[in-house]
């Protein structure tokens, strides 16, 4: 048969570099088939294959975390440990969220099967901009990504509450991708090319009319990552959507997509370091106000949800101190404190919101922080796992948080930017009250005082706060050993490590 | 065995009693039933301290045949021990010391004895006796110390005591109050005492070279030979350590300015009174300057300022007595004058006077004491001297007795009080100290006061026990209760015992067995202590003899002791002036047995008398009846104390309150409180600001971002333009 | 000189074995009370064993680690599991288990979810003891800070009426003054990092590059600020002047085992950081601090003195009185005179024994009678004559009555205090001491009237007629204090001795010119008994329980009398007799 | 050179409409109250978007200079327009879908009306 009829197979195709997002894509389908054939309403099925599929895909990505970098079909797709770590970080957050979906949507009596199918998409959607230097490649992951969360966000139908969440996001979401499109196209239109690899060059070049594009473009690019990755001052959706959407979905949003966005974001960071004179001032300031207004609009909320999605900005803010230390003095500072601290947010944050799934209770759901009062009387796991995890998110010593939070310090301070170091540590200090209060519903208050009993903790939600539990603890145990699979040894600190053995006494 | 090794058996001897009566003692009242009990426990109070008085003779023997001019420290144990301060339990024995101790121990029998048949009636008797042992190991550590802190902890050891005892009848809020005023002034002397201590260990401790010693700084033994050689040039640090010491002998010694707790310290019972607030206690000052003396003879400003509050006190003191009626007050006063005495025999540099006034102080003055303890015993624990009148028809002991303290405290040859005043005044008046001209006017002072001393105790003798009429017979309740404390109150509550025991606190159940039963607290209910007022039908009874055979012992010594201890003894030698052989020539005083003065005191002592008498022998004059407005003004305003300790005490407390309230509310509550509230406060108004923000409108945010991305763009556009595309 | 992991040894025995507990007692079903107490009870007193074993094990004649141990955690940081005690921790590790254990003991009246309670007592002592015990800065925060959960919850909810306002108050208190210590860690590692290459978080390292300066090499600036993100976090803790509000409130509101354990430890961690970090760290700016610092514990002493004596609610008397006492520990330590030292480090102890007892007694009666208030009180000493009497002992210790062991520290730190202000040293002057003594005469002020208030009089609140007396087992609970009062009041050498050489190396490193510092790292120096530095023969860390042969003295021990500082008598040879290296 | 120049004039004419489209899609989004119309308005910036891409990749001259080290790289340009009418009209499905979720709950869809969540 001539040539020519042949479907065109890329000559450099990697089955396994592209293997997980294939499993999670592959799973989403069969779930959707399963929620076709199944009969009345029953997901286990769904879940199981949903569950497995995540498993396989997981420990396709963990495998190749050691692998040698490199970029397949065209120089769309790129396999390197960053991308790889990610793509276990989104893995991880859909699993977390999936495990204790199940009791919350019938809880809810939303027990809509297609939710997984969805979940999964969203998640390959995450892992592709993960794993590209290409700019379209990782638009069309981000749109993958977005528009599978839109519908979930509207998934409880009856509620106006979850309808209007789904509207805004979806409105908002849109708007700002036409930003980043613009910003695409004018980067385009600087370097003729789609990938990410020749802004280095073509800015070094000196070419005058390139660079302006460059520059423009890539503010036009920020805002819509800032948008997905809820910085200040293109946050306003989260409170809304976090609070509108069921909450087995605002986990997943918290976690997953706020991991997903920021890797974009690192990798267009990345691709622009030369850059880094533009943009750094600008990301600077933004940090800042993400911190502080992420940390003093959550003092004072009353709804759990909500107050979770004003942390989730503050510590967007601290990634993004991250991220720019990372870039400023890439050579003292590794991938590793970024990786590791989306890790230990993905637990801590899914954590929270599966305990705070528990107020969901015979089709109504009420997310006042009361709606936790008495939570230790009827679950003191639960509570405990809350407390844990609120523990971790405020910083303090005993949880993962506090390893990420004092990484992001080391880093600030060896990249000469003292006076983030000094906001994140006053934020962290306002971050007390609230988070405080979050507890105090849940331990200190009776459950007199809740306006309706909370549910029982069912399998899949103690499975998963179980976990995060477990992640919480096991990254600060464990932090030596996880911090080197994340930075692979290309970690500044690894080669002192070696030295501080054999310093002269 | 060591001789000297047995001073820390007269310490420890009384400690073991105190133990025994504070664990053992409720025990065995409840055991023999509270006659045998009491009278078992109170043998057992009395007995160590009688054993130390004899391991004292016998120590004293030691020390004698040592030669009167010797120095000894007994180690018993290391205190504080570092690399840079050693302190011991380091027992010190020179004649001082002894002097004290016997003192002490004499006299502290004594009156132990005494208290057995006085607090015969008490509840708890034990108690008090723990406190009273107690108080005589305070006071024997203090005397025997060998080094400024272990001294340290006997000053204030018995600053304890006293506190405990003054507020012994605790049911009387007075008391208590009395007994916080009275620690809490003594404080303010500590303070003083603790910086010169300080003062002392920086200066002396400065000038020896590390190699040169232990750590020790702060024993006599290191600091006395040092002082002189290292102070000789530097009289300012000598008068500043001098001035601090006195602080702490002032608020021991009831000295002018702190000497206003004393008075209300007879809130205490008359034993306590007697030993701890007449004879030993309030001598500690004394002891100390005289310890201490060399610094103040350095210091010839010092020694100024001691003959000066000595003497002030002196005089202000015997004229407050004129205005006081409550027995026990008068006889107060007359101790803080008399401590006045001392002070200025100390400022004169007659350190030795004033140890003998101290020894022949406690003689009369504990004898006075118990004295008037019997005649308040006898008439019902009433202590107004205007109820009172020709007792000596029902009390003869006690009355001859006292009568012949009287003449000693008055200054009548050849009794105790007539050597030792006599050689204090004669040293101050002869004194050649550097600071001899406020010696000498401190001399004169004196003089006049041993007029007025004779003056008031005759008012007191001829109103107690002379003066024919028998002038409670008049009485009309009301007066009853004139000075009249502890006792009755305690009573006073239990009335509405029954009343309320009806219901549980709380009404709530009690899982723990925290409260009492109904039938348990019916059981407990005490039997009525069974305590009658004084009234016109009152037949006063002479006091058993385990009160007057102290009495006689102790007129006895007020009689002899004097003379005894200057001629037979020979104190002026025994005490050698301890530590002068460091002094330069001719600093300290031989002090002149210069007739004149002799006469001069007598004549003052017989003219104290006869005006008394003169005024008093027909009874109770009309101006000085229950009706003070009658009385002389100046009389008035001397028995307030010229309005001193009401200044003080109003300026202190209510000052202090008003200065402390303050700071709480407006400072405390309201500035850092205020900050820390207030940073709180923004921070939540501005999360109120952002709620706001916060519109919920889908337009509203698309702005907001559209701001943000603007913001952006120009940023961009600016710098680009700026760097330009060249590079 | 390299590090050998040493694995897990009787100090991580020590630490975690309340965390064991409060794991089984986590296992415990929710209504077996007696089950939890059992545990709490038991937990506690194997680690007071423990800790006993660990003080027989200790050697008082060095200023070194002992018992060191070394895991690797984060090699890529320079964060380790360091462990080990000094003569400045071993009594504050024995406090804490005693404590402790008194606490749980007394917790058997704890009515209501009894398990949270005992597990979250349990924790806390884990986290005490870790602060005590860690080597290395960021292990040291991590107990540091997780003590906050724990005694966040003991408050918010066992507390009393206002507790809500009180737990948060003192964990936004604590939280905010140490997070910048956290920062001021970094700060320290990566300088670390600088002299040598190396991230290093342990203060051996730290400290071994300060004695040799190379660490700070001059910069003044830096060192001073974050000499104040160390000290501000441990003025909080302490508290000191300006930043006690918090403790009153969580003092009075905490449950009775939570105060005794605030006021008997966890204050302590203020001061011991002091003298493990503040001193030992900062050597080229610890003097411009020292008159701050003075000044703050001046005002402390007396305002604190000051504002109890007008307190209507007796815990609320006994916390401020805290204040006060923590005042002079502060003055001691920062008198850095040998004598002041000795006395701040042990008036620790002391205020730890005298106001944890109090606390106690507070809470038999108010757990009898549910009110602090004076005003429900007086005339107890004739209802309740054993109570009476242990409260008037353990008062007395806390006036500082010569004899108890309240006077040996203050009187020790005020003498030191004296000395240097004397002396002129820091810009001290005698005003300081002065003043500060006047704290003592404020003491008696005001717990005489808190004593008068509760126990003479006459029983006037008939609420009060049914009260029985102590309980056997409660006079025990106390009588353990009064065990402890009188010992340290006439025994004090038991407790100074282990401490003294710890004391004296941190002065000198606070002190001496870099190169004459002891270094915590090099095991060639030691401190001789008259508290010199000199060289020895080199050792192991194991051999330190070996008195050494002492070699020649590097600097030695100065003696600070001012007078002979200024002006020379000319018939002493002070200044030719010093002893020279 | 000349041909350059030729050709730049059409690229900046071509730039210029874009934003300007691009510009009116955007204040159609904050100015428009029916989610339908501001959908629109996002519609029309993304087109804009489009426009933008077709004409650099067409007109813009130093591209050529890029085409040279990337010879297919150009072709991203197109393709990319392609992939953005593919996402917006699955956006279109899924927006349309929620509104009319939303239109079953409450009868109108005036976007000013839903502030359930705010604060």
């Amino acid at each position: 048969m001539p040539d020519r009829f042949r479907f065109p197979i890329p000559q450099d195709l990697d089955w396994l570099a592209l293997g997980p997002i294939i499993v999670v894509v592959a799973t989403g389908i069969v779930a959707l088939v399963l929620e076709m054939l199944r009969h009345k309403r029953n997901n286990a099925a769904i879940v199981g294959v949903t569950v497995v599929g995540l498993l396989v895909a997981g420990a396709l990505a963990a495998v190749q975390a050691g692998e040698p970098a490199k970029e397949i079909l065209a120089a769309t797709f790129l396999r390197d440990r960053f991308g790889s770590v990610v793509q276990v970080l989104m893995v991880a957050a859909c699993l977390l969220s999936v495990l204790f979906s199940e009791g919350y949507l019938r809880e809810k009596r939303i027990p809509f099967g297609e939710s997984y199918p969805l979940m999964l998409w969203a998640t390959a959607g995450g892992m592709v901009m993960a794993t590209s230097r290409n700019l379209v490649t990782l638009f069309v992951g981000l749109e993958l990504l977005s528009v599978s969360l839109y519908v979930l966000a509207g998934l409880s139908r009856r509620e106006a509450k979850s309808e209007e969440s789904a509207l805004k996001y979806f409105l908002l979401g849109a708007f700002a991708s036409a930003f980043l499109l613009y910003g695409i196209a004018l980067f385009y239109g600087a370097t003729g090319s789609l990938h990410l690899g020749r802004v280095a060059e073509v800015w070094s070049s000196g070419f005058e009319i390139g660079r302006s594009l460059l520059g423009v473009g890539l503010a036009l690019i920020l805002v819509g990552l800032s948008f997905k990755s809820a910085f200040v001052p293109f946050h306003q959706w989260t409170p809304d959507v976090y609070q509108g959407a069921p909450t087995n979905i605002t986990a997943f949003m918290a976690a997953g997509s706020k991991v997903a966005a920021v890797a974009m974001l690192y990798r267009v960071l990345d691709a622009c370091q030369p850059l880094i004179d533009l943009w750094l001032p600008p990301l600077f300031w933004v940090a800042i106000l993400t911190m502080v207004v992420g940390n003093l609009a959550a003092l004072v909320q009353k709804d759990a949800k909500r107050l979770m999605a004003y942390s989730s900005i503050s510590h967007a803010g601290y990634l993004l101190v991250a991220l720019l230390a990372r870039f400023k003095a890439p050579e003292a500072v590794s991938d590793a404190t970024l990786l590791y601290y989306l890790a230990s947010y993905n637990f801590m944050t899914v954590g929270a919101f599966a305990v705070i799934a528990l107020a969901a209770r015979g089709g109504k759901e009420s997310t006042g922080l009361s709606a936790l009062n008495g939570l230790w009387q009827r679950s003191p796991f639960a509570a405990s796992v809350l407390l844990l995890c609120v523990w971790s998110l405020i910083g303090v010593p005993g949880a993962s948080g506090f390893v990420g939070k004092l990484l992001i310090f080391r880093d600030a301070l060896a990249a000469g930017l003292t006076p983030l170091a000094i906001v994140l540590a006053m934020a962290s200090i306002v971050s007390v009250a609230y988070y405080l209060s979050l507890v105090k519903a849940a331990w200190v208050a009776d459950e007199a005082e809740a306006d309706q009993p909370i549910a029982p903790l069912r399998t899949g939600a103690g499975l998963a706060a179980a976990i995060c539990a477990a992640g919480v603890i096991g990254l600060f145990v464990f932090v030596g050993p996880v911090l080197g699979w994340m930075g692979g040894g290309s970690a500044a600190g690894a080669g002192s490590a070696a030295r501080t053995e054999v310093r002269p006494g | 065995m060591d001789p000297f090794a047995l001073i820390w058996w007269i310490v420890l001897l009384p400690l073991g009693g105190a133990l025994v009566q504070a664990l053992f003692g409720g025990a065995v009242v409840r055991g023999l039933g509270p006659q045998n009990g009491k009278k078992v426990m109170g043998f057992l109070a009395v007995l160590p301290v009688a054993l130390s008085f004899l391991l004292g003779v016998a120590v004293l023997q030691a020390h004698l045949e040592a030669g009167a001019g010797t120095e000894r420290t007994v180690v018993l144990a290391p205190w504080i021990d570092l690399a840079a301060l050693k302190v011991d339990f380091a027992a010190r024995v020179d004649s001082l010391s002894l002097l004290m101790v016997l003192v002490v121990t004499g006299v502290g029998a004594l009156i132990h004895l005494y208290a057995t048949g006085y607090m015969a009636e008490d509840r708890d008797y034990t108690r008090f006796f723990t406190y009273m042992n107690l108080f005589v190991v305070c006071m024997l550590v203090l005397v025997t110390a060998d080094n400024l802190p272990l001294l340290f902890v006997g000053w204030e050891g018995v600053g304890l005591c006293s506190y405990l005892l003054i507020g012994f009848w605790y049911r009387d809020l007075a008391n208590a109050k009395a007994a916080n005023k009275a620690f809490i002034v003594n404080r303010i002397g500590d303070w003083g005492f603790m910086l010169g201590m300080f003062l002392i260990l920086v200066c002396i401790a400065a000038s020896v070279p590390e190699a040169q010693t232990d750590g020790r700084w702060l024993d006599f033994g290191f600091i006395l030979p040092r002082a002189a050689t290292y102070l000789a040039d530097r009289p300012e640090v000598a008068t500043a350590i001098a001035l601090l010491l006195f602080v702490g002998a002032c608020g021991k010694s009831a000295q002018f300015p702190l000497y206003f707790w004393l008075p209300d310290a007879m809130a205490g019972p008359t034993p306590v009174s007697a030993l701890i607030h007449a004879a030993t206690m309030v001598t500690a000052g004394v002891y100390l300057v005289s310890r201490m003396h060399i610094f103040y003879v350095l210091s010839p400003v010092a020694s100024a300022v001691v003959a000066a509050a000595g003497a002030f006190t002196a005089l202000f003191a015997a004229l407050v007595a004129f205005g006081q009626t409550d027995i026990k007050k008068v006889l107060a006063y007359s101790t803080v004058s008399q401590l006045g005495f001392m002070f200025i025999a100390c400022g004169a540099g007659v350190y030795w006077a004033g140890m003998f006034h101290v020894a022949t102080h406690a003689f009369f003055k504990a004898l006075l004491f118990l004295g008037s303890g019997a005649v308040i015993y006898a008439m019902a624990h009433n202590q107004d001297l205007r109820n009172y009148g020709n007792l000596r028809k029902y009390l003869p002991i006690t009355c001859w007795t006292m009568f012949l303290g009287y003449l000693a405290i008055a200054g009548v040859p050849p009794l105790a009080g007539f050597y030792s005043k006599e050689a204090i005044l004669g040293g101050a008046l002869a004194s050649r100290h550097a600071a001899a001209s406020v010696a000498v006017w401190a001399g004169w002072i004196g003089l006049v006061t041993a007029a007025l001393t004779a003056a008031y105790m005759t008012r007191l003798t001829v109103l107690t026990f002379f003066s024919g009429e028998e002038r409670w017979r008049r009485l009309q309740p009301a007066h009853a209760h004139d000075g009249h404390h502890g006792h009755g109150t305690e009573m006073a509550v239990h009335p509405e015992d029954h009343s309320h025991s009806a219901h549980a606190p709380h009404g709530h159940e009690d899982p723990h067995g925290f409260f009492y039963t109904d039938e348990e607290l019916a059981a407990r209910a005490e039997p009525e202590e069974h305590h009658h007022e004084l009234d016109a039908s009152h037949e006063p009874k002479e006091a058993p003899p385990s009160m007057t055979f102290p009495l006689v012992v102790l007129a006895l010594l007020s009689v002899v002791g004097g003379w005894g201890l200057q001629h037979w003894a020979g104190l002026q030698e025994f005490l050698q002036y301890p530590g002068v052989q460091l002094l330069p020539k001719g600093t300290i005083q031989e002090h002149p047995h210069g007739v004149p003065l002799m006469a001069l005191s007598i004549g003052a002592a017989a003219l104290g008398i006869l005006y008394g008498w003169i005024v008093y022998r027909r009874g109770l004059p009309a101006k000085e009846g229950f009706d003070e407005s009658a009385w002389h003004p100046f009389r008035r305003w001397a028995g307030r104390q010229f309005g001193y300790d009401d200044l003080v005490v109003h300026t202190g407390v209510q000052g202090g309150d008003l200065v402390a309230k303050s700071l709480w509310k407006g400072f405390d509550a309201g500035v850092i409180d205020g900050i820390a509230n207030g940073l709180g406060v923004l921070a939540c108004g501005l999360g109120r600001g952002l709620k706001a923000i916060q519109t919920g409108f889908v337009r509203s945010y698309a702005l907001l971002m559209l701001a943000g991305a603007v913001a952006l763009l120009a940023y961009m556009v600016a710098v680009l333009t700026r760097i330009g595309g060249g590079n | 000189m390299v590090d050998q992991p040493t694995g897990f040894g009787v100090l991580s025995l020590l630490v975690f074995l309340p965390l064991l507990g409060a794991l089984l007692t986590l296992a415990t079903p929710r209504e077996a009370a007696g089950l939890h107490r059992t545990f709490a009870i038991g937990t506690t007193v194997a680690t007071f064993l423990v800790s006993l074993w660990v003080l027989a094990g200790f050697h008082g004649g060095t200023y070194h680690f002992q018992m060191v141990e070394f895991v690797p955690w984060l090699p890529q940081a320079g964060i380790h599991y360091r462990l080990g005690v000094d003569g400045i921790s071993i009594w504050l590790i024995l406090l804490t288990t005693l404590l402790t254990t008194l606490s749980a003991w007394f917790s058997v009246y704890v009515r209501e979810r009894t398990k949270a309670y005992m597990v979250f007592l349990l924790l806390l002592e884990t986290a005490m003891l870790g602060v005590f015990v860690s080597l290395d800065m960021i292990l040291f925060y991590t107990f540091f800070e997780a003590s906050l959960i724990p005694m966040y919850f003991l408050i918010s909810i066992w507390g009393g009426e206002k507790r809500a306002y009180a737990s948060l108050k003192f964990f936004l208190f604590t939280f905010a003054g140490s997070i910048f210590m956290l920062v001021g860690m970094v700060a320290l590692a990566k300088l670390h990092q600088q002299a040598t290459g190396a991230w290093s978080f342990s203060i051996l390292d730290i400290q071994s590059e300060v004695a040799s300066g190379r660490l700070w090499a001059g910069a003044l600036q830096t060192q001073a600020v974050v000499f104040w993100a160390f000290a501000v976090a441990f003025l909080v803790k302490c508290p000191a002047f300006p930043l006690h509000t918090w403790l009153p409130d969580a003092h009075t509101e905490a449950p009775t085992a939570g105060s005794i354990i605030l006021a008997g430890v966890l204050l302590k961690m203020g001061t011991y950081g002091f003298l493990r970090f503040c001193l030992p760290l900062f050597p080229d700016v610890i003097a411009n601090q020292v008159p701050i610092l003075c000044a703050l514990a001046v005002i402390g002493i007396l305002y604190g003195a000051a504002v109890s004596a007008v307190q209507p609610d007796v815990k609320r008397l006994i916390a401020y009185s805290s204040v006060a006492h923590m005042g002079f520990v502060l003055l001691g330590i920062f008198s850095l005179t040998p004598t002041g030292m000795v006395g701040g480090a042990y008036q620790q102890l002391n205020h730890g024994i005298s106001t944890g007892a109090l606390f106690l007694l507070v809470g038999l009666i108010y757990e009898r009678r549910h009110t602090r208030l004076f005003r429900d009180y007086g005339g107890l000493k004739a209802q309740m004559p054993v109570y009476a009497a242990l409260f008037l002992i353990i008062m007395l210790s806390s006036v500082g009555l010569p004899g108890t062991n309240g006077f040996v520290g203050e009187f020790l730190s005020l003498m030191g205090s004296f000395e240097a202000s004397f002396a002129r040293r820091f810009g001290l002057n005698p005003a300081y001491a002065v003043l500060a003594a006047a704290g003592v005469i404020l003491a008696a002020v005001y717990l005489l009237w808190m004593f008068q208030k509760m126990f003479y009089g006459p029983l006037t609140n008939p609420e009060n007629r049914r009260l029985k007396d102590l309980k056997p087992w409660e006079v025990a609970l106390v009588m353990v204090f009064v065990v402890f009062v009188f010992w340290g009041g006439l025994r004090p050498a038991t407790f100074t001795k282990p401490m003294e050489a710890s004391l004296h190396a941190a002065r000198m490193m606070a002190l001496n010119p870099a190169g004459q510092r002891p270094d915590w790292r090099n095991l060639e120096t030691e401190i001789d008994p008259k508290g010199n530095l000199v060289r020895v023969e080199p050792r192991t860390r194991e051999a330190l329980v070996v008195p050494p042969a002492y070699g020649e003295v590097i600097a030695p021990a100065e003696k600070h009398y001012p007078l002979a500082g200024r002006e020379q008598a000319p018939n002493d040879e002070t200044a030719k007799e010093q002893p020279r290296a | 050179m000349g041909e350059v120049r030729s050709l730049m004039a059409p690229l900046w004419m071509y730039l210029a409409l874009g934003a300007f489209l691009f510009a009116t899609g955007v204040v159609g989004v904050v100015s428009r109250r029916n989610p339908i119309v501001i959908f629109m308005c996002i519609e029309l910036m993304l087109n804009s978007v489009n426009l933008t891409f077709l004409s650099l990749a067409r007109f813009a001259p130093w591209l050529p200079v890029a085409h040279e080290l990337e010879p297919k790289a150009w072709m991203g340009g197109p393709a990319a327009v392609i992939f953005v009418m593919a996402v917006a009209a699955a956006e279109v499905a899924v927006g349309l879908g929620i509104i009319m979720a939303i239109f079953r709950l409450r009868d109108e869809v005036d976007v000013d009306e839903m502030n359930l969540l705010r604060g």
